[in-house]
């Protein structure tokens, strides 16, 4: 009875049920996610041994019908999903107190689920529908805070993102146009019988790229990332930048390696990865204002290591753009979170205003102080594992061009170092300059710790935990991330598992 | 097992540490004390040990981590723990009344923990990581005290991550050619690399030790974070961690390498190890000038980290038995008396309220008579005169430019000691002769407990003086271990047949030359002293505020030498920094708000993936 | 003659597609933005019908018997369809809300003004 | 400038379309995994619409997500127009009575044209979003004409929510009793009657009364 689909059916209809319970409807993703978080921890050693596929709809064997693949990538990213979910609704009881928040908790279950479907579905369109979910449900809730740059930031990201969604869709048609069929192995198969040549082919993999890069934040296409980023409640920029790129990501890396095996593309994306690195961190350094945007921007460098990884294309460079995906997600949505109540204690999301935070909400700063090593890739924390195995993955590649790239990676991490201890020092060794101005909201003692509201804290220490956990035994993540690996350069096996059963 | 036990207790005991201060500030203490102490006694264990274990294997690089102890880790190893050591006791009452102190013994016993990881390791994979650990725990400790510290600390964080991200472009490479990280394969490994690699890894990886190390155009952060940091953290940074460039040096010169190696690299009549005396020299004489035009007292112990790192950069690229000795004899030396210095300045600063300009000081001869012996004896030796410990190594190193036809290092490094002299008397006239000032009347000596370890460091400056044979020892079995001929020694110094030394003669023709000088003082008229005002004012009445103490020190001296010593290097990385920033800021224009550019960007991107894919 | 009566559904399809993104890409009030969003969504449906399209085709529907399968047209497109107009009213429908409370922030539908948040 | 820039873009990606294109010549037969459903779709759904078995059947996760798609969207205008003003509904004018009669009398009728093409999606061209459309112009029809008899929204959120519990819930059943996720473990029945093709009427008809109390929200939350 552990069906995988149980991940994407159980939190849907508990989120039908959540505006039905009006005050209860807070503690419904908390469940929800919990729920998915043991049942994909379940599913692990099943699917380690061997990829469980699903049938939906009458179970007519593919590509006859809808299916889900919960191979060990699926289920994966679905348990990080469900990890980091988990631990941000658990926040967000808290810190969603004003607005429609029931249509808040609903909407970000749905956008999980979302997210949940883009894994682990095998089925384009199906993707493509899962996408949507995701991408109009984040619209609304960037938009959730009713102020004007949540508003802005919406109809930008909403413009950016339909024409992007646009995109995809053509890619799909253009796909069935050729084969007449829509599952992915089935396409992948096909593909790999007819001439690589074809410019339908081509012309249809720019417009995947394309349109599944601007979710996933690939360089030109990202500039809805830093104004949603920032001006989304902190809840949802986590989110956001946790999950809802990674499923971007994850589409990209779905696309070019098993639909189209595009190996002489590869440099390509790799290159493109080493370009949106640069960017994002470059522009993280220049902005000196705006804490949020400055972490939106350091993600977008981040989704550039790890495409630029996913570009090395060969099991170790794969291994470590998920690895670091794993990384970041931790990583990041913590650093989200902690600064959004250092954000709504200070009252401002000015830099120069966390000074000194660091004795009055010491635990939030210490946590994001972990985070920030995590990113920068300082061991002990998890961001070293995953930055060492793509750098060695780099330079394994033995080609120039890679080496080149792993230099910039190493020039972008000093960056992202110089930007992270600008925070980090603010937090700690700056004296708060003006105590009335630390002091907006809650009419806080000056001299007090104000730290945030236990449940609100557990969340962020779990995280900071686990990124500690992960840097000093990385085993803990590596077993299942090694198969995904594996499982994302086997094509052919990924053909023969799902088109073999009939 | 006794190495895990050491990383389990620096490790642990710093968090324990931690925790305890949640409880009582004593309890605080007194771990603090009992784990840096454990570390000492543990690590004496271990001498001539030759210990080599895996402790931990990486699963997805394959990789086994391991610990291992030989004569050059333990060297450096008892080093650490005992500078460890004595900075805790110094700390507990120079730190009394500060605050976050849970912060400052936690990051302290981390450092110290981290230190000891890099040097125990046996592979690069866990040297990098404990190295890292060690530069972002320093960072945090560097930028404690705020105020000019968090410049000083993110100018160290920045140039410690460009040093540190080289090595581990080295350690990688070397990872992917040859499938191990283990010190002792890859040595034998890198026996058969052509020539090119080499110097790759070569350069590359010294680049980090350079930056730690200081040495000259990379020397900028130094100053700053030993200046800015609490005294007894300056006293281990430069006695200790600014030390693990030249462990890094060491170790990839000589035992990773090799001699043979090393001496196949020439380019022409350039060698690798011309250049990096040459940096060495400059090191010495740049160092040494900046340090006399120094008015703070830190800022010139700081500046004479700098300097005597190339004293042992000189001694120990020339592969000579006597060059190597005194190299690393330096390191120990420079370790003892740099500390020394700094607990002297240290509790001057204690004692004084803050003070650090030493201008503003005089005269607390009196008022603090033991410091001043520490002061004295730690400055005589970072000068070299005999009967200290500085004089063997520098000695040694002398000997070694000058029998070895270097005529321009030898000169450099004599440049260096005139500097050191002078910038040495500064600081001791300055602080501790002359006038005492009005609002020092009252000062005390340092707390007692301050005075502990200033003691136990002077009586060490001594007995190395006068007994080198003792640390000497250890160090040519460092030698031994990487088939360097080792210099004999005996216990008064060196033995007659490898270039004599023999302290107890020098201690012989010093007692007596001593005793000379005070019969003719015996002999001459006894001094008469006289009021001030007497020769300053002619006998008319001068408000004490406006007496004239000893300023502008060197003056003329100053004047000519401050034009060439503009630090070039350090504005030029200024620039860089701030043409980085202008570029972000450039760059971050590509996002200019409208969104019809950024629908044009994606339309943009799909005709571009178009258009190559049709054309290429 | 006979390549535009040939294509004539993918020329008007790709037609209101372009059409749609010139107008994303250069005007400047929101609406005629979400408007040529929807032109790009339209265009976009009409090609998946037309993919599915058999020349002389009729509905997939048996509703009466002695209809001839080989001349039904492909019912996926069509369903597909149903599911991407669905996503089109919705992403219509938010743009539309979310253009309300803009005008009332900014009192001004002008893309080239509404840019507060940038670099 | 800007417009010659985006017409030279325009241009290019044209060009690739067009080659693209070549491989996929218009009206030709070229179907494949939907020759299998014309050829087995009533056999394995008992739904005579092809479409509509595909629909639910075949694709009926894609259909749960559509419909999760506009409840998001109707959440999503809740969301974005929270704590909106409420400021023209006072100052509307009555209706005229002729158009208020009209209103009164057609809404039941439309009502009634709505259901009975979500009911009979299986049969006929039609389904569960079409009808819900036709309820939610009904809807429309009467906040235009008669203002004042509004329905309240919270019956829209019920409705809404119900409607997506019975599609998630059908589903379980059939992962319990068929195995699989959206399975039809209802009997078939004989095909083009009314009470056929096992569990998609019921689902057609959850979806219908979802999608017309989410449209009606939209409107609603729209004219507020």
């Amino acid at each position: 009875m552990l069906s995988p689909v149980l991940l994407i059916a159980i939190p849907l209809g508990f989120s039908f049920l959540a505006p039905l319970l009006k005050k209860g409807a807070k503690y419904i993703p908390p469940i929800a996610m919990l729920f998915n978080l043991i049942l994909s921890i379940l599913l692990v050693p099943q699917v380690m041994r061997k990829p469980i596929i699903v049938l939906l709809g009458g179970g007519w064997p593919p590509p006859f019908c809808i299916n889900l693949v919960a191979s060990p990538l699926g289920i994966l990213l679905a348990l990080l999903i469900s990890l980091v979910g988990f631990l941000v609704s658990i926040y967000a009881i808290a810190y969603i107190k004003e607005g429609a928040t029931e249509k808040y908790h609903t909407l970000y279950l749905l956008l999980l689920t979302g997210a949940t479907g883009i894994v682990l579905t095998g089925d384009i369109f199906n993707l493509f529908v899962f996408f949507e979910i995701l991408c109009i449900s984040s619209y609304a809730l960037v938009a959730y805070n009713g102020d004007k740059h949540g508003l802005e930031s919406a109809v930008k990201y909403l413009i950016q993102g339909s024409i992007g969604s646009s995109f995809i869709l053509i890619g799909i048609a253009l796909l069935y146009g050729l084969f007449g069929t829509l599952n992915m192995a089935d396409i992948a198969n096909n593909i790999s019988y007819h001439s690589l040549q074809s410019p339908t082919l081509y012309v249809a993999l720019a417009f995947f790229i394309t349109g599944f890069g601007v979710e996933g934040a690939i360089f030109p296409l990202n500039a809805w990332l830093p104004d949603a980023h920032s001006s989304a409640p902190s809840t949802i920029s986590a989110i956001l930048s946790g999950i809802a790129i990674k499923t971007g990501v994850y589409a990209i890396a779905r696309v070019t390696y098993t639909l189209f095996s595009a190996k002489g593309f590869m440099i390509f994306i790799a290159t493109i990865g080493i370009i949106t690195l640069l960017i994002g961190e470059m522009s993280a350094l220049g902005q000196k204002k705006d804490i949020k945007r400055m972490l939106a921007y350091s993600s977008i460098g981040q989704i550039g290591l790890i495409i630029f990884a996913f570009g090395i294309a060969t099991y170790y460079g794969i291994f470590g753009a998920l690895f670091q995906l794993v990384n970041h997600a931790l990583a990041k949505s913590l650093l989200f979170l902690a600064s959004g109540y250092m954000i709504y204690r200070v009252g401002s999301k000015e830099l120069s205003a966390f000074e000194g935070l660091g004795k009055k909400m010491p635990l939030s700063s210490l946590v994001f102080t972990i985070g920030a090593f995590s990113l920068i890739g300082l061991p002990p924390f998890a961001g070293f594992m995953s930055k060492i195995s793509i750098i060695s993955a780099g330079i394994k590649a033995n080609n120039t061009a890679l080496f080149v790239f792993v230099i910039i990676v190493l020039f972008a991490t000093i960056i992202e170092g110089c930007y992270f201890f600008r925070v980090v020092q603010n937090l700690y060794f700056k004296k708060s300059r003006d105590p009335a101005h630390n002091c907006v909201r809650d009419g806080c003692p000056t001299t007090q710790k104000s730290e945030m509201p236990i449940s609100a804290l557990i969340p962020i220490i779990i995280l900071a935990l686990l990124i500690v956990a992960i840097g000093i035994y990385p085993r803990l993540v590596t077993g299942i991330i090694e198969s995904a690996a594996i499982g994302l350069m086997d094509k052919v096996g990924y053909i023969h598992q799902i088109l073999g059963i009939f | 097992m006794i190495l895990i036990t050491i990383l389990l207790i620096a490790f642990g005991g710093a968090f324990v540490t931690y925790l305890a201060g949640k409880i009582s500030g004593k309890l605080r203490n007194i771990l603090a004390v009992l784990v840096s102490l454990a570390l000492v006694v543990l690590i004496s264990l271990i001498y001539r040990r030759e210990i080599s274990r895996e402790y931990y294997t990486l699963p997805f690089l394959n990789l086994k981590l391991i610990l291992m102890s030989n004569p050059l880790s333990w060297f450096f190893a008892i080093i650490i723990a005992g500078i460890g050591l004595l900075s805790i006791l110094y700390s507990l009452e120079y730190m009394k009344d500060k605050e976050r102190l849970d912060y400052y013994y936690f990051t302290l016993l981390f450092i110290n923990a981290s230190m000891l990881g890099t040097v125990i390791s046996g592979d690069l994979l866990s040297f990098f990581i404990f190295w890292e650990i060690m530069s972002w725990s320093t960072y945090l400790l560097i930028s404690y005290k705020g105020g000019k510290a968090i410049a000083a600390g993110l100018k160290y964080i920045i140039m410690s991550i460009i040093g540190s991200l080289a090595m581990l472009l080295v350690i990688i490479s070397l990872y992917s050619r040859y499938g191990t990280m283990e010190i002792s394969a890859i040595a034998s490994y890198m026996q058969t690399a052509s020539i090119g690699y080499t110097l790759f890894i070569l350069i590359t990886s010294s680049l980090s030790f350079v930056i730690i190390n200081a040495f000259w155009p990379l020397h900028t952060w130094l100053p700053d974070a030993h200046a800015e940091a609490v005294s007894p953290f300056s006293s281990v940074l430069s006695a200790v961690l600014v030390r693990k460039g030249i462990y890094g040096l060491y170790l990839f010169m000589y035992v990773i390498l090799g001699l043979n190696i090393l001496n196949k690299l020439h380019v022409g009549f350039i060698s690798f190890s011309s250049v990096l005396c040459g940096i060495g020299a400059v090191t010495i004489v740049f160092a040494a000038f900046t340090a006399l035009v120094q008015e703070d007292s830190k800022r010139i112990l700081a500046w004479s980290t700098v300097g005597q790192g190339g004293y042992m950069l000189l001694g120990i690229v020339f592969a000579t038995a006597s060059g190597m000795t005194g190299g690393m004899f330096h390191v120990l030396n420079h370790c003892i008396y740099i500390a020394l210095l700094f607990f002297v300045a240290g509790a001057i600063e204690h004692r004084t309220g803050g003070i650090r300009n030493i201008n503003e000081l005089g005269g607390l001869i009196k008022r603090m008579p033991v410091t001043f012996i520490a002061a004295l004896v730690g400055i005589s030796g970072l000068i070299g005169i005999p009967l200290t410990n500085g004089f063997v190594s520098k000695w040694l190193i002398y000997k070694t430019l000058i029998l070895g036809n270097h005529p321009f290092l030898a000169f450099a490094a004599f440049v260096g000691t005139w500097g050191t002299v002078l910038y040495g008397y500064k600081f001791i006239h300055n602080i501790f002769l002359g006038q005492l000032p009005e609002k020092y009347k009252h000062i005390k000596e340092a707390p007692l407990l301050m005075q502990l370890p200033m003691i136990l460091l002077t009586v060490t400056v001594i007995l190395f003086g006068v007994l080198p044979g003792i640390p000497l020892r250890v160090i040519s079995a460092i030698q031994r271990q990487v088939a360097l001929p080792p210099l004999q020694t005996t216990l008064f110094g060196i033995p007659k047949e490898a270039g004599e030394l023999n302290m107890i003669n020098v201690l012989f023709a010093i007692l007596i030359s001593c005793f000379i000088v005070w019969l003719l003082f015996r002999r001459a008229a006894k001094s008469v002293p006289v009021q001030q005002d007497d020769s300053y004012a002619a006998g008319s009445y001068v408000p004490k505020e406006k007496y004239h103490y000893t300023v502008n020190f060197y003056n003329p001296l100053s004047k000519m030498i401050t034009p060439y010593l503009r630090d070039v290097a350090s504005l030029f990385y200024l620039n860089i920094a701030r043409g980085t920033q202008r570029v972000c800021n450039i760059i971050r224009r590509v996002y200019v708000g409208e969104v019809g550019y950024y629908a044009m960007y994606i339309v943009l991107f799909l005709a571009f993936l178009i258009f190559i894919q049709m054309f290429f | 003659m006979n390549f535009l009566s040939n294509n004539i559904y993918y020329i008007g399809c790709f037609g209101l597609i372009f059409i749609g993104l010139y107008i994303v890409l250069t005007k400047k009030n929101l609406i005629k933005v979400i408007i040529g969003i929807n032109f790009i969504d339209t265009g976009v449906n009409l090609f998946l019908i037309t993919i599915g399209y058999i020349r002389g085709g009729t509905a997939p529907i048996f509703s009466r018997p002695g209809l001839n399968p080989e001349r039904m047209v492909d019912p996926i497109p069509q369903a597909l369809v149903l599911t991407t107009i669905v996503i089109g009213v919705s992403v219509l429908a938010l743009a539309l809300s979310l253009a309300i409370r803009l005008y009332h922030h900014y009192g001004t539908l002008n893309l080239r003004k509404i840019r507060e948040l940038k670099w | 400038m800007r417009k010659i820039i985006s017409l030279i873009l325009l241009g290019i990606v044209c060009v690739g379309i067009i080659f693209a294109l070549y491989s996929i010549p218009f009206g030709k037969d070229k179907i494949k995994v939907g020759k299998h459903y014309i050829y087995n779709g009533i056999k394995e759904t008992g739904a005579v619409n092809i479409v509509t078995s595909v629909v639910l059947n075949y694709r009926g996760f894609d259909t749960l997500g559509e419909v999760t798609i506009l409840f998001i969207a109707a959440l999503g205008l809740g969301v974005v127009l929270y704590g909106k003003k409420k400021k023209r509904k006072e100052g509307l004018e009555p209706a005229s009575l002729v158009l208020y009669t009209g209103c009164r009398f057609l809404f039941p009728l439309i009502l009634l044209f709505g259901a009975y093409i979500f009911i009979h999606g299986h049969l006929t061209p039609g389904g569960g979003f079409q009808g819900g459309a036709i309820i939610a112009s009904g809807f429309l029809l009467s906040y235009l004409g008669c203002p004042r008899k509004w329905i309240s929204k919270e019956r829209f959120n019920i409705t809404e929510s119900l409607g997506g519990l019975v599609f998630v819930i059908m589903g379980l059943i059939g992962l319990t009793i068929g195995g699989y996720f959206l399975s039809n473990f209802l009997p078939k029945g004989i095909a083009n009657t009314l009470f056929s093709a096992g569990i998609i009427p019921i689902l057609y008809c959850a979806v219908g009364f979802k999608v017309g109390a989410e449209l009606a929200g939209i409107i609603y939350n729209m004219i507020e």
